[in-house]
């Protein structure tokens, strides 16, 4: 269940309380996000949604034919910060309900939950304490955004079996349902840590300007479009 | 409007690794001229564009239009007075219908009601475009999207129209058909483009921008017939083209 | 590939119908309060889960929807069905012999919670996306007060999906053309170069529509589209499928 | 190699919503001929060049290349035969560096080592890019971009390179740059257009393709002199260009 979940595996009070979890996370990160990108904000996140959206898209073989994709919410936090990732993937994840059927519209505030805010922030301070430990290079940063996105979708299946064990339908109990998801769940880690590595170093060699969590390293100006000022144009 | 519909002077401008991007250039355009800046990517052309509605800010000389100083306190009016189509039609059309998109400027502007829908009609008019209001750009061709991508411009009614790359992508027939709406404005317009026939068609005059600098400026079937020229500016006609043919 | 039907119109499927003219607001919300419905019926009334069905059915019908087409798209339901399965093999509690598996009651009856709740789930949002057009959906969620960045943002990624999917997809064509056929994850590096090169060309065509939105006198707020908002007829037309879904589950639940 | 390079018979493609794209084509392209596929937007040019490496299977009749006939079984030879240039360099080119992306086709085909970094530097040289191995695709100028993509197919040595709208956005100077690459290779070309006068500098012979069929197949200066059926076809030249002026 690396997808979103469908209306009525979880009971409708647990469901409506993520929403409330889910709506008022989502206007902090808004907030922030306006805070930080000012103007700019709706066509730079807009673009990041329909890339998150494209890079689901991408499969990657995972072993003997069959095949994984990219879920993005660290991918997004490190790339442009865990607050405007957030609104990003949360962005993403209504449309797919609303105009694709993609995840039950009744368990909509338990998919934001998992993949916009458990999954980003999460895996954001993960990332966060590893890159503390590891020497400032573009190495360490692609190496522990790889480990936290693998990290994340562990703690996502995590969240999803606490909010199993409250309002769960499902007949198993949450100790079974627990295990078997996270074991599941251990196996994508594996390829959404690699992936989201690779990417972000890909990021790293042609505009490290562009990768938020790579801050620390020092401006970069090596690149035309950083040269152009564009990014600071009024 | 009298005089110079734009006027440049001195206007320098480097970027922030230090490499100059424009160098002292001086132009004027009169009003309803139509004036190609030709030169080989890389020159300048796009940062050139950028400074004639304040996007960028010179960091030396000035740029006025229409007698009016571009800077930021004159922000809002200078960017009414010029319009700027980019290279790319998707980077211009970025709301969910034609009309919508159209509407954009002149909405900016506090247009509202139904003389914004005038508005919109008239524009979508001019290009060819009427009775697609309500589509979605990704539902038009290439060459449509660039017509739909002048009349955004058009709406806000500038004095100034400005086209960069206008013939970028387009198949021979779009160029044909954008080139007939161009010519029947009588805006004072820039064709910025180093596609040389299509200056040739559609503009007098001619300016060549090389390396931040204008290093030509004349009547464009004069520039076009100094192979030397063109030449030392990178610039060259495509072969069996001669500027004289008709 | 070419040209075609763009992944940015949704499941929406062009038409003139009622349902179709209501506008995107009162949809949405008639959905929702549906899926809560639906959601609230005991699992063990099955004829509640028939007649939850049915509405939905006839509404299709009633829209001239292609039901062929709409069942098709229910294959999104495919990853969560094998959750389904596994519930009555690790369910607890009393076991009972299925073709000579013993499979847990309490399981049996957890799959068959979301395989009727959620393909009635999907069954109602697809028949909204296939008559609401895209720009509709976003438009009513503005006037359900949803924030104004929130949609704005949305409209833009609906805006650019196709551009960036059809990137990807140039992208993937021109990977396979030069013969990259990965068998296993330590051969995804040009996918995953793809993906950076592809954040890279996002993230500079959002600053050069940026531009493009300044240089036509943008200051940071965006001018509010105009649509009709609905009116209370339409909110009570609207109404009437959550009703009907809210009066099944009452019957299924005094019962 | 002897006889036809590439064999198309009654190739027939319909899109997913049932228009048709391409209406039984059959063409012959001898071995070491230069080949311009000419049309408007549309005309179903790029779904031809998709046939030509299997990336789309024919829904009626075939395509051989060197006799072998494209399909799923014969893919992974068929596509190191034929080498595609696509339209946008961006799409192409995807790795950190040059070197790693002209690297990437024949790194696919199991080449490794020492011949690998050769086969890298044999085709930066043909398209003169040469020394720029280390450098990022993305800080290179367009032009500089488009050679380097065609690098990156030249160095799984095809039998055949298609390069689909080889001069779009191109300035005049890096067209006569990838023009003169082009010249120099011996290899069988198809050259997918819009632009008539590049068509006729480089391709002695080319067909028009319209609605999904091949209307026109000849010497291109007699194409091209036929203004006729250029604008049956919604093609045209630029005002000024004659093809007998040389």
């Amino acid at each position: 269940m690396a997808v979103h979940i469908p209306d009525g595996l979880i009971e409708g009070g647990t469901s409506a309380g993520a929403g409330v979890v889910a709506a008022t996370g989502v206007g902090v990160c808004l907030r922030q996000a306006g805070r930080l990108l000012d103007e700019r904000r709706v066509p730079l996140a807009g673009l990041t949604s329909a890339f998150i959206f494209a890079a689901q898209m991408v499969n990657f073989p995972v072993a003997g034919g069959t095949s994984g994709h990219l879920l993005g919410g660290v991918l997004a936090a490190v790339l442009v910060g865990p607050y405007v990732g957030a609104v990003c993937v949360a962005v993403v994840v209504v449309v797919q309900a609303l105009l694709f059927a993609d995840g039950g519209v009744s368990a909509l505030g338990l998919n934001v939950a998992n993949m916009a805010l458990v999954t980003p922030f999460g895996g954001y301070l993960a990332f966060c304490g590893l890159r503390a430990l590891l020497p400032p290079t573009r190495t360490s940063v692609a190496a522990a955004s790889g480990v936290a996105a693998g990290f994340a979708v562990v703690l996502a299946s995590l969240a999803f079996t606490v909010e199993y064990a409250v309002g769960g339908t499902g007949g198993a109990s949450a100790t079974t349902v627990g295990v078997a998801m996270i074991g599941v769940h251990v196996l994508i880690a594996v390829g959404e840590g690699v992936i989201t590595a690779l990417t972000v170093s890909a990021v790293l060699a042609s505009r490290p300007d562009l990768v938020w969590g790579a801050r620390h390293l020092g401006p970069d100006r090596s690149s035309p479009a950083a040269a152009l000022g564009l990014g600071s144009a009024r | 409007m009298t005089g110079a519909a734009v006027e440049i002077r001195g206007l320098c401008f480097a970027y922030p690794d230090g490499r100059p991007a424009l160098q002292a250039v001086d132009l004027d355009v009169g009003a309803g001229e139509r004036v190609a800046v030709l030169g080989p990517n890389g020159a300048g052309k796009t940062t050139l564009v950028l400074h004639l509605n304040g996007i960028l800010s010179p960091q030396a000389g000035s740029v006025r239009v229409g007698g009016l100083v571009v800077a930021p306190a004159t922000q809002a009016e200078v960017r009414r007075r010029v319009g700027i189509v980019f290279q790319d039609p998707d980077d211009q059309l970025f709301m969910p219908t034609v009309a919508d998109d159209v509407a954009f400027g002149p909405a900016n502007l506090g247009v509202e009601g139904e003389a914004l829908d005038q508005r919109v009609v008239a524009a979508l008019d001019v290009v060819g475009m009427a009775g697609h209001q309500a589509r979605a750009p990704h539902h038009l061709s290439f060459g449509q999207r660039r017509r739909v991508a002048v009349a955004t411009v058009l709406s806000m009614e500038p004095d100034v129209l400005v086209l960069d790359e206008p013939t970028s992508n387009l198949d021979p027939a779009a160029r044909r058909e954008l080139a007939d709406v161009l010519a029947t404005l009588s805006l004072t317009t820039l064709v910025v483009t180093h596609d040389l026939p299509y200056a040739l068609e559609l503009c007098p005059r001619s300016v060549i921008l090389d390396d931040g600098r204008i290093v030509a400026d004349g009547p464009t079937a004069d520039l076009l017939a100094d192979r030397d020229l063109l030449a030392q500016h990178r610039l060259e006609l495509p072969r069996g083209f001669h500027p004289s043919w008709r | 590939m070419g040209a075609g039907h763009g992944r940015t119109d949704g499941l929406y499927v062009a038409g003139d119908g009622r349902l179709h003219r209501l506008p995107a607001e009162a949809k949405i919300v008639a959905t929702v309060g549906y899926v809560v419905a639906v959601v609230a019926t005991p699992r063990d009334a099955f004829w509640a889960f028939a007649a939850h069905g049915a509405l939905l059915l006839a509404l299709a019908r009633a829209a001239s929807l292609p039901v062929g087409a709409l069942v098709r798209r229910l294959r999104i339901e495919v990853p969560f069905l094998a959750f389904a399965v596994f519930l009555p093999l690790v369910g607890t509690g009393p076991r009972i012999d299925v073709v000579g598996l013993p499979l847990s009651r309490a399981g049996l009856w957890g799959a068959w919670t979301i395989l009727a709740k959620g393909t009635l789930g999907v069954g109602a949002s697809i028949l909204l996306a296939a008559t609401t057009p895209v720009a509709g959906i976003l438009g009513g969620l503005d006037r359900l007060r949803l924030p104004r960045a929130f949609t704005a943002i949305a409209g833009s990624m609906v805006r650019y999906l196709d551009v960036i999917v059809g990137e990807a997809e140039r992208m993937h064509v021109a990977r396979q053309s030069r013969g990259y056929d990965p068998r296993w994850l330590g051969q995804a590096r040009g996918a995953a170069a793809s993906a950076g090169t592809l954040f890279v060309r996002s993230y500079e065509r959002g600053e050069r529509v940026h531009l493009a939105m300044l240089a036509r006198g943008y200051t940071g707020s965006l001018p509010r589209l105009c649509a009709v908002p609905a009116t209370a007829g339409d909110w009570a037309t609207a109404a009437l499928l959550p009703v009907a879904a809210a009066l099944v589950t009452l019957t299924a639940n005094l019962r």
